[in-house]
């Protein structure tokens, strides 16, 4: 067994418990820490194939930026023991069709797609990133820069005080 | 490393009657991370620490630690022992697994951050000089946010939870203005790689066509590590000790480390993206040969020997009982006896990677011992209306002058050079003290 | 920036009459007691029920604005409520006492008038156990809120246990 | 931060003031969701309550909607123990008051006893008190000013105050062998005269380079952007409040009002001293601090024409006679002097014997603290800190 062959192993064992425990715990925050060690385990997988920027960008952007504001926002709106939540919420029958639906989606993408096996080791993924997003997708890219002002208008525009 | 037997080696060596010949890079790899751990980065922060608090005891006049060892320099030693004796305690409602883990998630990133970053030229003095070297850096750093707020949170302590709560503010606020602020040096070098960035100031340091960008990196970092004009989330004053408040012992020891850590990795990270590294100044051009090096050493540690005798001096009046001069001269001795001696071109270029280093660390150790804190309003509008402006004005400059040649950047840094200067000179005329009333 | 202050203390001692204190007099009639006596400041002795005008009085008609202490004495038949009013620009005081008996110890509260009053009349409800009328919040202060061994100790009856027969000087 | 103060009159007609803090009360549809405040108690082990303060504080995220100040964990029940001790033996209790400038205290019960009992203080004993109240005055003022760096973070002016101190300190020692409980002003006079030679010497260096220093210690705090941000329009205490609240000391004169009982009630040696009663008109956090340190600068200049008065005036008695077994007649006097923290007053009640019947303090400390549950509402948590450490409470003094 390489040492390929192993971390892929543990990782896609830590990402499946980590995953599955995120929502079954009953503690949010613990939610959110396993979350957190879920995300760690996918940044694993992306230096497992060698695109190191997307594994940092996963690290940078997932655990650094988005657990933390979700950390904040639990903190702020529970209690501070963080009591106890039922593991399945009430929406639980809408949200295992979106996940099912998801998750044939990705079994159909997986058995049709074309997957290249290639022995060269990859280009700089960061040059080739960035060229590909300015090019070929700037559309897209564009498109997510304008959800994000959206976004961050709708932000101000909820945190603005009114009586000021 | 070039040792004449390689770890790698060795460890093959190891393992292949195993048949897990397949493991050997990991194993090499974990293997390099202890080494790097325990011969650079656990020294490293245990001079440093006496350095920041003799540093500190100088410009509060007082001489600092001087009990353990010659002038106090086992005194982080005997800290770490003190604080491994003491007792772990838990409080009764505590959250125990988050609480008992959160330190390790301020403290690891701090260590994690050294394994890209190049100490000197050549390969021996990087771990492993990532592609994405910057974007790995920033990435680690934004771990031990998690960390602190865990801690507060899992205390069960509500001042430890309005800690937790304004770091996770604050590093969220900071994490931005120093993003575009670490955006101009790759964008002038063209890598993301550490090294690379560091080869690319050979002739000129990014300090100097990005001295906004270095500024706004300078004060956004120090709210990042919670340093002092905006140590708020363990604001002692307010919130008792903020998300630290319950821990003890050597839990409590690691966010200690942790934050030395990440006082000396702030400084290196200034050092190598926006003042050359190893490079000398005015000698960056020139091929970096022994001699000269050495001679610059020396010229270097002199002037500051020289420095801090004549401040003492200036000060004998007042007390005479710290005597730092000699300090001065005997490490310049020293140094230039070993680079005369050895002649090694890359130690050499770590002693000046360390010097600058040095330099940054006693700046934040001035600001630690000079400024108050300030309030969590006035550090969030800061952040937000002055540094995140600031700073994508200066990222827009940057990357349209690197787009298009026009030199936007230059024209920016010229304008912020003359700013400072009328800032300096308004602050200088303008004395507050009690001209107005009385 | 400082007031203008007489030179010395001989002149800062003020007349009697400055005080308008024996219009005081006419004004409440029955039940006010003016005594200016050899050593320290006039007193003035006030039934209770006057009292509040009486503070009322000082404070906006001679201008004693400045409240500088509501303390209890015990007088050993009877306790007494003490206020001395003073002047933020002036060194004039003046002391307001007021009988209190033991069975029924109740003195208007003078916080309407001075916020000040408010801890200076608490402390004397803790410690000597005259009840402030009209205070916003009459509680304990100095000592804790379940202090019931001895309920008011600075009142002659409560002798500290272990100084008795101790310490005497003679 | 703009410099806004609020303030209400609520209906039980009690005067309330509060920060910028008190606007932010939530309206629209959009914040009707139920939220709770936090509540903490800020002490009494709180390392910036300046002592066994504790404070019940209700926080709406960082603002402080209430606060309600809790005493008396330092209560030693000093008036009851007056009670049992000779006019004599209650002087050395009188150093645990404001154990911080225990010569006022010293001097309020000394002026005290000597008004009730009619005694006259020598003139070379009315100059010793005088130098060694404002030498008091100024340590007082120097941990003051220096755990007020402290209290807003910067941690070198505490460093340098109490080197400054510690000069003091060391002249104080040499005067009376004590450095915090001095007992040295006794009823009807000093304990003894002021040493000549070196302790001469050490003093005037002292006034030669105190100031410098002090110049120097508060260019650290008073020129810092940052210690302006953090005070300048915090905690603003209008006058009138003020007097209402009957406070006195740096926390009033720093309110425009120039009530100094060294001028307004005037004692001892200083109607023939020239000094400025130090006022600024801010009331906030700033001018608080800037009367402290200027009240540093006028203290000096007090001790410099004390420097030549201990010339003019030559040494002799500094006790008045039967001063120690002083036995007043029955009567009453109230009598104050002006400590670092304010008017500290005392009022004696004597029934003829040689005990006091009755001993009431006032604490300026105790009288300024009161304040701070009007004025420290509406502000972060951080202003509170800001703001006790300028009204400086000293619990011995409080809880007595």
């Amino acid at each position: 067994m390489s040492a390929h062959q192993l971390a892929f192993l543990v990782l896609g064992v830590l990402i499946l418990v980590s995953a599955l425990m995120v929502v079954t715990v009953r503690n949010l925050v613990h939610a959110a820490l396993f979350l957190i060690l879920c995300f760690a385990g996918v940044a694993g997988l992306y230096v497992l194939l060698q695109a190191e920027f997307l594994a940092v960008a996963q690290v940078l952007i997932y655990i650094g930026a988005i657990t933390v504001l979700i950390l904040f926002g639990i903190m702020l709106t529970r209690k501070i023991t963080g009591g106890a939540q039922p593991p399945l919420a009430s929406h639980w029958k809408a949200a295992g069709a979106g996940a099912g639906a998801f998750l044939l989606l990705l079994l159909y993408v997986a058995m049709t797609g074309q997957w290249q096996v290639s022995d060269q080791p990859p280009m700089d993924s960061t040059t080739t990133l960035g060229l590909a997003l300015v090019t070929r997708y700037v559309l897209p890219f564009e498109l997510a820069s304008v959800v994000l002002l959206a976004a961050l208008v709708g932000a101000v525009l909820l945190a603005r005080d009114e009586t000021r | 490393m070039n040792l004449p037997i390689t770890l790698t080696g060795i460890v093959e060596g190891a393992l292949a009657p195993l048949g897990l010949q397949g493991l050997t890079p990991l194993v090499v790899y974990l293997l390099d991370a202890l080494i790097i751990l325990l011969l650079l980065i656990m020294p490293v922060v245990t001079i440093l620490i006496w350095l920041l608090r003799k540093m500190l005891g100088f410009i509060q006049r007082r001489l600092g630690p001087m009990r353990v060892g010659p002038f106090g320099v086992l005194q982080t030693i005997a800290d770490a022992v003190k604080l491994f004796h003491k007792e772990d305690l838990f409080p009764a409602n505590a959250d125990r697994v988050v609480f008992a883990l959160a330190p390790f998630l301020v403290f690891v990133p701090a260590v994690l951050v050294y394994v890209v970053i190049p100490f000197g030229q050549g390969d021996g003095f990087v771990t492993k000089d990532l592609s994405v070297g910057l974007v790995y850096l920033t990435a680690v750093t934004s771990i031990s946010a998690i960390g602190i707020i865990t801690a507060g949170w899992s205390s069960d302590n509500k001042w430890s939870l309005l800690g937790g709560l304004r770091s996770a503010a604050q590093l969220v606020s900071y994490e931005l203005p120093m993003t575009l602020a670490l955006l101009g040096p790759p964008l002038m070098a063209g890598t993301l790689s550490l090294s690379g960035i560091v080869a690319a100031q050979q002739s000129v340091w990014f300090v100097v066509p990005q001295a906004l960008g270095f500024l706004i990196y300078f004060i956004a970092a120090l709210a990042e590590i919670a340093h002092l004009p905006f140590d708020l989330p363990e604001a002692e004053s307010e919130l008792v000790a903020g998300y630290n408040v319950e821990y003890s012992g050597m839990r409590f020891g690691l966010f200690f480390l942790g934050e030395f850590a990440n006082s000396f990795t702030i400084c290196l990270v200034a050092t190598v993206l926006f003042l050359g590294g190893w490079h000398l100044p005015f000698l960056g051009g020139l091929p970096l040969t022994s001699w000269q090096t050495g001679l610059a050493t020396v010229a270097t540690m002199a002037l500051l020997g020289g420095g801090i005798w004549y401040l003492n001096w200036r000060r004998a009046g007042w007390t005479s009982a710290t005597r730092w001069h000699w300090l001065g001269y005997v490490s310049a001795a020293i140094l230039a006896a070993i680079v005369l001696v050895a002649g090694l071109v890359g130690f050499i270029s770590v002693v000046i990677t360390l010097v600058k280093t040095s330099l940054l660390v006693f700046v934040l150790m001035w600001l630690r011992g000079t400024l108050p804190r300030v309030r969590v309003d006035q550090l969030m509008s800061f952040g937000w209306k002055a540094l995140v402006p600031l700073g994508l004005v200066n990222f827009l400059a940057l990357a349209f002058q690197a787009a298009t040649g026009i030199p936007t950047g230059w024209v920016l840094n010229l304008l912020f050079f003359v700013f400072v200067g009328w800032l300096l000179l308004f602050a200088w005329r303008k004395r507050w003290a009690y001209s107005a009333v009385s | 920036m400082s007031t203008e202050l007489p030179d010395s203390p001989e002149e800062a001692k003020p007349a009697d009459d400055i005080f308008g204190l024996y219009g005081l007099e006419d004004l409440l009639g029955e039940g006010v007691e003016v005594s200016v006596p050899p050593v320290g400041d006039p007193v003035v002795t006030i039934a209770r029920e006057k009292l509040l005008e009486a503070c009322r009085f000082f404070k906006e008609e001679q201008g004693f604005d400045y409240l500088i202490l509501v303390s209890g004495v015990d007088r050993g038949d009877h306790l007494e409520s003490v206020i001395h009013l003073g002047k933020a620009d002036a060194p004039n005081i003046v002391i307001l006492k007021t009988a209190v008996p033991y069975d029924d110890p109740h003195v208007p509260s003078v916080t309407p008038l001075w916020q000040g009053a408010n801890w200076h009349e608490r402390e004397s409800f803790d410690l000597m156990g005259i009840i402030y009328d009209g205070h916003p919040d009459l509680r304990r202060i100095l000592l804790f809120p379940e202090w019931d061994e001895y309920p008011h100790p600075l009142r002659k009856e409560f002798r500290l246990p272990s100084l008795e027969g101790k310490y005497t000087v003679e | 931060m703009a410099t806004e103060t609020k303030q209400t009159s609520e209906p039980d007609g009690v005067l309330r003031l509060g920060g910028p803090g008190l606007a932010a009360e939530p309206t629209g549809d959009i914040h009707e969701i139920e939220t709770d405040h936090l509540e903490v108690s800020m002490g009494p082990q709180h390392p910036s309550t300046h002592g066994v303060l504790r404070l019940k504080v209700k926080l709406d995220g960082e603002w402080v909607t209430e606060v309600q100040p809790e005493i008396g964990y330092l209560h030693r029940g000093v008036e009851k123990i007056a009670e049992n001790r000779t006019y004599f033996q209650f002087l050395t209790i009188t150093d645990r008051l404001d154990y911080v400038a225990a010569m006022a205290c010293n001097a309020a019960y000394a002026v005290a006893v000597e008004k009730l009992a009619g005694l006259t203080v020598p003139p070379r004993a009315e100059l010793c008190r005088v130098i060694v109240q404002e030498l008091d005055r100024i340590a007082s003022h120097l941990v003051s000013v220096g755990t007020y760096g402290l209290d807003l973070g910067a941690t070198s002016p505490f460093i340098y105050a109490f080197r400054d101190r510690e000069t003091i300190l060391d002249l104080l020692e040499m005067v009376c062998g004590a450095r915090l409980t001095y007992s040295y002003i006794r009823v009807g006079g000093v304990a003894r005269d002021l040493p000549e030679g070196e302790w001469r010497t050490r003093f005037r260096q002292f006034l030669d380079e105190f100031p410098p220093m002090l110049d120097e210690q508060d260019t650290l705090l008073s020129e810092n952007e940052i210690f302006l941000l953090r005070t300048r329009g915090v905690g603003v205490l209008p006058p009138e409040v003020a007097v209402n609240y009957g406070t006195s000391g740096p926390v009033l004169r720093g309110s425009g009002v120039a009530y100094d009982v060294r001028r307004s009630k005037p004692y001892g040696l200083y109607p023939q001293l020239d000094f400025n009663v130090v006022t600024r008109p801010t009331g906030d956090c700033l001018a608080r601090y800037q009367v402290r340190v200027e009240e540093m600068r006028q203290s000096v200049k007090i001790l410099r024409q004390c420097d030549q008065l201990l010339d003019e005036i030559p040494p002799g008695e500094v006790l008045a006679k039967g001063a120690r077994g002083v036995k007043p007649a029955a009567g009453e006097a109230y009598a104050s002097v002006e400590s670092p923290r304010g008017e500290m007053g005392v009022y004696l009640i004597s029934d003829g014997s040689n005990k006091p019947y009755r001993l009431k303090w006032r604490s300026p400390s105790f009288v300024n603290l009161s304040v701070l549950s009007a004025i420290g509402r509406g502000w972060k948590v951080a202003d509170l800190v800001a703001i006790i450490g300028s009204i400086d409470p000293v619990f011995g003094d409080v809880d007595r």
